[in-house]
């Protein structure tokens, strides 16, 4: 048992209490605090706290708290403070007053004191008005069975008629280029004209005409300009590195190819011109 | 029971209160034993139920009957207010605005033509958000191997783009005209004349009875 | 406003049903606010609460006020009638209790002063408990040494106690009269008033921001 802090336990039955009861030792186990003790006290008095008299009220703590200390109860350090500050009071309120104007006289010590008991109480009376009014979920109840309040979140697309005229023409206008580049794939590239070459001057050991070459190749006669122009071109790319040999009778004759004989010796410096004027 | 016409009115207007009370707080409807059992025992709870019933009937809260048991519940017709919709706009992405002027031009039609005009394939998403704005709607079926199903727009989109007509979409010229094609496209770039008639196609059937 | 008087007896009664559906429906108190963002534009949704208000003022569910808003709540004679079913409330230690009133009449209160007040040094776990009831809250840090956290009471606090504001917390005037709501003593000039608003005062910053 002592008088100390408050318990941590917040939630509780509250104590019996009686102003009447003769035994403070029932307080002595309270969470009051120094101040609640001295209400208690000021209660036993039968007064109206404005009309208490502190000196009486301080002497009555004194007491109390000497008592405490026979019974070597544990007091706590807030209970001795107000001990201390009462003996104070009590000293001063007995003693003529003094000339000091910086301290407070013991009439207004007292008065403050009074006014702390006052305060307290007013709060205690509070707190109890307040756990008397009626009460949510004790004395009136809410909605037993709420209905969800909730916003239901739906989609609105937008768009307008410019954006959708631009999106369609621009991907009309896409289509059409794609379909312009298709026919860009019949002009041989190249390297296109390269690999078919390749190809060919592997299936024949003699000399071949370039044009029958293609021919065979040939589905469209519209193609036949570009897949000349693209393979001579690509046959003297490859005369140059000594792949295949070239052979044309004269201006205008029929071009021959075929595949290069003889392996060329180290690195020839004519080596660009090998196949030429060979009948 | 007999002994209800001779309660007071005050009595009867106080068993009211309570059954209302009881009804309101009460976390699930309340069959009428229970209730009998918390009002005093020369009450008829269910007359009082039923003029309870009454009383409420025209109001924002009516008093239902729920599986022999009693609840109060918001008026049915309110449940707009319990529940309001908040629009979230939201813009069309490039393939579903371009998949929307596909149909919008080239209608009926099918998502093959869609994606042969377009020249890529097209996920389904494209389709079904279109469809859940409400602008395209699916027409019928392609009397074609596979039945495709046709895909045309509707009154709202005309609505939403402020056209009159779906004819009233620009055609070639008149797109040229606004600079959406270039002066230079291919004279074989043909953009069709639209038609959202309701009427199906020589070459459309009816979609099936499920699929409207 | 000029335009609710033009309105038709039988709009007025769907307006009211509106209400009545929302309010209805929640266990919350509605602000006003709210409730007109639901209902047409043109509503004077507080003549209409006041209509609604006076309707059920003799029933067994009334329409109160809370903290500026409204909620529908049993009628606090028939508590007996419902206290059956209720879970009782577990009890606040006397400590809690003398606290909570401290909180209520004396906000924005640091812990210092509610110390001050009750003449005690306080555990901890009564404020830990007091913020787990949700009935007062950490509303700031005072300018002052320290920077010590101020409490005071929320929404909850009115709808639970039934206050439609703090200014109607029992005995108020009184307390103010006698200059029993001062922190210091003696009593200052100024008669300090509690105050739940949102708005911190002249002496208080804002919480941390992981303290909210």
């Amino acid at each position: 048992m002592g008088v100390g802090e408050e318990e941590d336990a917040a939630w509780g039955a509250e104590p019996e209490r009686s102003a009447a009861d003769p035994t403070l030792l029932v307080d002595v186990d309270g969470f009051e605090g120094p101040l609640g003790l001295l209400l208690e006290l000021a209660r036993t008095q039968k007064v109206d706290l404005t009309k208490i008299s502190i000196l009486a009220l301080s002497e009555q703590y004194l007491r109390f708290i000497e008592e405490a200390r026979r019974l070597r109860l544990e007091i706590a350090a807030d209970y001795l403070v107000m001990a201390a500050w009462l003996a104070y009071l009590k000293s001063k309120l007995l003693l003529p007053a003094g000339d000091d104007p910086e301290e407070p006289s013991a009439e207004e010590m007292a008065a403050a004191l009074a006014f702390r008991l006052r305060r307290l109480e007013a709060m205690r009376d509070a707190a109890a008005r307040l756990m008397n009014r009626d009460r949510l979920g004790r004395d009136v109840f809410a909605r037993g069975m709420p209905e969800a309040l909730d916003t239901v979140r739906r989609t609105e697309y937008e768009a307008d008629l410019y954006e959708l005229l631009s999106a369609y023409a621009i991907q009309r206008q896409r289509t059409c280029v794609r379909r312009v580049s298709v026919r860009q794939r019949d002009v041989w590239s190249l390297e296109e004209a390269r690999q078919v070459l390749a190809r060919l001057v592997g299936m024949a050991d003699d000399w071949t005409s370039l044009q029958e070459y293609l021919v065979a190749y040939l589905a469209r006669p519209e193609e036949r300009a570009t897949a000349i122009a693209s393979t001579f071109s690509a046959s003297l790319e490859m005369v140059r590195e000594g792949k295949v040999e070239l052979r044309q009778a004269d201006a205008f004759a029929p071009l021959y190819v075929r595949r290069r004989q003889t392996p060329r010796q180290g690195d020839e410096p004519g080596a660009d011109t090998p196949g030429k004027g060979k009948p | 029971m007999n002994n209800v016409t001779s309660l007071s009115p005050e009595d009867r207007r106080q068993h009211l209160r309570m059954l209302e009370a009881l009804l309101f707080a009460s976390a699930e409807p309340l069959s009428e034993a229970f209730m009998a059992e918390r009002l005093p025992s020369d009450v008829d709870v269910g007359s009082l139920l039923r003029e309870l019933q009454s009383a409420y009937a025209g109001r924002g809260v009516n008093l239902v009957r729920v599986a022999e048991k009693w609840a109060f519940r918001t008026a049915e017709d309110l449940s707009f207010l319990l529940a309001p919709e908040a629009v979230e706009p939201r813009r069309l992405s490039r393939a579903a605005l371009e998949t929307l002027a596909v149909v919008a031009y080239h209608q009926p039609v099918t998502r093959a033509e869609i994606e042969e005009i377009r020249g890529v394939s097209m996920s389904k998403g494209v389709l079904d958000v279109l469809l859940e704005t409400g602008w395209i709607r699916m027409r019928g079926r392609r009397r074609s191997p596979g039945r495709p199903v046709t895909y045309g727009t509707t009154e709202a989109f005309l609505d939403h783009f402020g056209l009159e007509a779906v004819g009233d979409l620009p055609g070639l010229e008149e797109l040229k005209g606004a600079g959406l094609l270039d002066i230079n496209v291919p004279a074989d770039l043909a953009i069709p004349v639209p038609s959202d008639s309701a009427d199906l196609r020589g070459d459309e059937d009816p979609l099936d009875e499920d699929e409207r």
